[in-house]
């Protein structure tokens, strides 16, 4: 029995760990070995599950686009036990990386319509390989709208790609945090708000959205009342994984896996989940 | 290599800790076998943190407090005293021998009394013999 | 039965009344000679109430479920030991709690499909003719002539030596699955996060092995030193059969020995390890 | 075509797996059945009628196993796997155990498949012992299983007069009989009739019965522990996580159940269930509903041992009747 077992995670290292926000660090890694470097091919949506050797794995959705230079990057939020041994790794460290698992965000059908991105914290993780993916191939996609809020400014996720996003052609990036401080000079307002006042065209649109389960609630009755349509919305499922090949049912929600029928459902999908998650 | 017991001390903050500490300093020497683990006072001590050191292998496990009566707290060795008089006959019936936990009072002046205490038991650990492991 | 009747009737005018949302009580189970709980909300559901020698259930812990819903619970002598370790503890609250009482006359060693005539051990022992705190007694005491609680098996074990002891619990604790039935029956076992499932530290660990197990019942029933009200629920329930009765009976009997105390006696007095007594020594010399 | 082992034969033949294979078997263990690894034949403890406590799952998906331990020197580091050292045979387990392990081959072998699985199943044998009386509470018969069925086992044996009726049904059951065993030309015994539990109707319904508030009232009296789901063939929900002990490291798998507290809340705090409710019907709706919709099966074999071992007396048969009741009352039929 060699090593094609599953659970056998592939051998990585860290190459940068990037502060992003006071608790989000933007981990770039690389896999040791050649050849599996070359074939690990994924697609914006898909996730892998990071191993630090003592405590455990946990998914993380892949925020890189594939043949990046600088590798694999995730963007890890510190609040468990894996995610605090992923902070504390120093660049050069070896930790485990199994994938690439699940689907994808199907961007080629979304090709000649506007796109809404709306993330919220860390939700904006899963969000940024749609972006930049977009932005690679500007011309295919009509309007760009990425609103990205946060509880506070520090906590606003990517802050370096800011400017790149703001000054794509028709793209519009709009900041809002909950509470501002002294020098904030941006939106301060509920994501939900600032939906319902840029009021997006649901006409030949797609909203993609991810983040904390209560924007996620306001945020859909903002985007119902602007008559999108539950299959015209797209999110990213958040559940409890393990194993990652649809073996150890964590992440069974009614008959779905969400590790291999998902993370990436519409709205639609999921109201149509016997289980509603 | 002749068996060198593992031995595990729990030492009060204000008494015990202090004690140990005059040991040092006055070159008492006693053995090393004991890894000194300080709390702020021996009612700290969670009989899940006893337990756990015996699961991890430690041979003997002291738990080590101000007098009854001096607790910089008033009364935390109060609770222990009655904590470790319980889980001491609880592990001997559960085979865990109780002569592998002492509960002893040593007071910041008592450097002379915690060296003694320690040789003392790694010497009757070291006849109890090696723990059998699971 | 007429201590069938009384309770149904009690229980029937307590839900028409609106005094209480539900009834916790027995029924028949579907082996059809052994007794499960019942969960009666409507009062015609209170016709399917039983009580018998089969009815080992402590019906208590379940209030942990229904806090601050008013409820009725069929309540044993010994079940009412654990109203009193929650009243002391603060779990739940008297006026929230109506205990229909009954005399019990012993309940038998059951299996399922299977009803021996031999009483459990800790129902031999037992004196309580009547449950200790009530609101309305259903039928009547019934006087124990019990056996002396003398802990003979307790002593037997205490007097062989330490490797003894030693093999004969590895081999229990290495039959255990971990399947925690022991703490989700026991009324002294409602920790919103139980150290077995606390990550850091990682006291107990998901290996199911000997070692781990170790851990798990020497802790899981340290924590009810002093507490255990003697339903016997968890040896009952193990499906493995681990003799988890010598534990908790060996913490009782030295908890009695060194602190005169017998948990779920007395609502108001403090367990054991949240009193001391200065001038005490408990072998420790000072 | 039958053969027939007489009872000194069959002692002779266990001896004689001993020398090459791991024997697992039934082992009386403190006033119960479970199957263990024997060092010697006799303590084998055949038995036509009842059931092990625990099911023989747990030889291919151990309460406890190491998947791979990480060896680090120098900064280098290498994952070992864990590897499956010796053949093994797995005697005397029933045709329900049988079915139930053949269940768990569909999401373990399912590709990408699970390696130390698929190398014990390969090389582990089954020899299967048909059921000549049953407990009142088995049920295979409604759960496509029966008490002398062969399919999933590598050869059936079935007690008669003196010793066992040998049936091979595979090369590897084949492989493993010892030499000249007799035709066997008497009568085989009729396995014994089952009460029926009306599956198929209720699967069908329960699409509709998600949001009943049975479920909610069943698990009133539900302790919420793992017995059920520990007890069962089909049960394989399972955890993983890291040990290290002293420097060396292993992800080690274990048993989990989805009534455990923990087991579908996120680091987050996102918990989709919650209530005691929840939990109880995940469990009756992935075995009655989303296996069946994965893999075209029920997974439950009919075995009984949930219905024995549950302390609060949570009957899956009473609860299939019970849906047939609801779905009745609410189609008003």
């Amino acid at each position: 029995m060699g090593l094609e077992s599953p659970f056998i995670p592939y051998l990585a290292n860290l190459k940068t760990a990037t502060r992003l926000t006071p608790d989000i660090k933007l981990l770039s890694v690389e896999l040791e070995d050649p050849d599996i470097r070359a074939s690990f091919d994924y697609k914006p949506g898909q996730f892998a599950l990071l191993s630090t050797f003592g405590e455990g794995e946990a998914p993380f959705g892949i925020v890189s686009l594939p043949l990046q230079k600088d590798g694999l990057e995730f963007a890890v939020r510190r609040i468990g036990t894996v995610t605090r041994a992923l902070h504390e790794l120093e660049p050069g460290d070896i930790l485990g990386v199994r994938g690439p698992f699940g689907n994808y965000f199907p961007l080629e059908d979304y090709m000649g319509k506007s796109i809404i991105i709306i993330g919220g914290g860390i939700g904006m993780a899963p969000l940024r390989p749609v972006i930049n993916r977009i932005l690679e191939r500007r011309d295919d996609y009509e309007e760009l709208v990425i609103i990205n809020g946060a509880r506070t400014p520090q906590d606003l996720v990517f802050q370096p790609e800011f400017s790149t996003w703001m000054e794509a052609p028709r793209t519009r990036l709009e900041l809002t945090v909950d509470r501002g401080d002294e020098h904030w000079k941006g939106r301060v307002a509920l994501v939900p708000d600032v939906v319902k006042e840029l009021a997006p065209s649901p006409d030949n649109a797609v909203a993609i959205i991810c983040g904390p389960p209560i924007m996620i609630r306001f945020t859909l009755t903002g985007l119902r009342n602007l008559g999108f349509k539950d299959n015209q919305i797209v999110t990213t499922l958040e559940a409890k994984m393990k194993c990652g090949l649809g073996k150890c049912a964590r992440c069974n929600i009614g008959e779905k896996y969400v590790c291999q029928d998902g993370p990436v459902f519409t709205l639609e999908q999921i109201s149509q989940f016997l289980e509603q998650p | 290599m002749e068996y060198q017991p593992k031995v595990i001390g729990f030492l009060c903050n204000w008494c015990s800790y202090a004690g140990a500490d005059m040991a040092g300093t006055s070159r008492m020497d006693y053995p090393q076998n004991i890894r000194i683990i300080r709390v702020p006072c021996s009612g700290r001590v969670d009989p899940l943190f006893v337990v756990k050191c015996f699961q991890r292998g430690a041979d003997g496990v002291l738990v080590s407090g101000c007098h009854p009566g001096d607790c910089h707290y008033t009364e935390g060795n109060y609770h222990t005293r009655r904590r470790f008089a319980l889980l001491r006959e609880f592990l001997d019936y559960l085979g865990i021998a109780k002569e592998r936990l002492r509960v002893e009072w040593v007071s910041a002046s008592e450097g002379q009394k915690f060296a003694e205490l320690v040789s003392d038991f790694t010497s009757e650990l070291a006849k109890l013999g090696p723990r059998s492991k699971i | 039965m007429e201590l069938i009747q009384q309770i149904r009737d009690k229980a029937r005018k307590l839900l028409e009344e609106g005094a209480v949302e539900g009834i916790i009580g027995y029924e028949q189970a579907s082996d059809g000679l052994t007794s499960r709980p019942l969960f009666a909300y409507d009062p015609s559901a209170t016709e399917r109430l039983i009580f018998d020698e089969t009815c080992a259930h402590n019906l208590v812990k379940y209030l942990l479920d229904k806090k601050g819903k008013k409820m009725a619970v069929v309540v044993k002598p010994c079940d009412s030991r654990a109203i009193n370790l929650l009243l002391n503890e603060g779990q739940i609250e008297r006026d929230k709690v109506f205990i229909i009482g009954v005399g019990c006359p012993g309940m038998v060693e059951t299996n399922w499909n299977h009803k021996s005539e031999t009483l459990q051990a800790k129902c031999r022992s037992c004196q309580l003719s009547k449950p200790l705190v009530y609101d309305f007694l259903a039928g009547r005491e019934i006087e124990r002539q019990a056996e002396e609680e003398t802990y003979s098996d307790i002593t037997e074990a205490e007097a062989g030596s330490v490797a003894t002891r030693r093999e004969f619990w590895l081999e229990q604790f290495g039959r255990c699955i971990r399947c925690y039935a022991c703490r989700q029956v026991c009324p002294g076992c409602y920790c919103p996060v139980c150290f077995a499932e606390r990550l850091e530290p990682l006291w107990v660990g998901i290996r199911i092995a000997p070692e781990e197990n170790e851990m798990w019942q020497t802790i899981r029933s340290f924590h009810l030193a002093g507490r255990c009200i003697g339903c016997n629920e968890c040896e009952r329930v193990c499906p493995v059969d681990i003799p988890l009765s010598l534990l908790n009976r060996k913490l009782e009997k030295d908890v009695k020995g060194l602190f005169a105390f017998q948990a779920g006696l007395d609502p108001e007095e403090p367990p054991p390890f949240a009193t001391f007594k200065k001038e005490e020594k408990l072998e420790f010399g000072e | 075509m039958n053969l027939f082992v007489s009872e000194d034969a069959l002692i002779r033949w266990l001896d004689a797996l001993l020398q090459e294979r791991i024997v697992i078997a039934p082992v009386r263990v403190q006033g119960q059945t479970m199957f263990q690894p024997i060092s010697k034949a006799d303590s084998c403890q055949l038995s036509a009628v009842s059931n092990t406590t625990l099911s023989p799952k747990g030889w291919f998906l151990p309460p406890t196993e190491t998947l791979f331990s990480v060896q680090r020197d120098d900064g280098q580091v290498e994952l070992v796997p864990a590897l499956v050292e010796q053949d093994a045979v797995l005697f005397g387990l029933h045709p329900c155990d049988a079915k139930g392990i053949a269940l768990m081959d569909k999401p373990f072998l399912q590709e990408p498949g699970d390696a130390l699985y698929r190398e014990r199943r390969s090389r582990t044998a089954l020899v299967g012992l048909a059921c000549l009386q049953v407990q009142p509470e088995c049920f295979c018969t409604s759960m496509g299983s029966a008490p002398d069925d062969p399919s999933n086992v590598d050869i059936l044996l079935t007690e008669v007069e003196d010793g066992y009726i040998v049936q091979v049904v595979t090369e590897k059951g084949k492989s493993l009989l010892p030499q000249g065993l007799a035709e066997y030309k008497g009568k085989v015994p009729t396995p014994p009739k089952l009460p029926a539990v009306p599956t198929k109707e209720v699967i069908s319904a329960m699409r509709e019965l998600f949001n009943d508030p049975y479920w909610e009232q069943l698990a009133d009296r539900c302790l919420h522990c793992n017995i059920c789901a520990y007890v069962c063939p089909t049960c394989y929900c399972f955890d993983m996580r890291d040990y290290a002990d002293k420097g060396k490291v292993e992800r080690v798998r274990s048993w989990e159940s989805c009534q455990s507290p923990g087991f579908s809340l996120t680091a987050g705090g996102y918990d989709p269930r919650t209530t005691k409710g929840e939990r109880l019907r995940q469990r009756f709706y992935h075995k009655l509903l989303y296996f069946p919709e994965q893999f075209q099966d029920v997974a439950c074999v009919g075995c009984g041992r949930c219905v024995r071992a549950c302390p609060v007396n949570i009957d899956i048969r009473e609860v299939i009747s019970d849906l047939q009741q609801v779905t009745e009352a609410k189609s008003g039929s």
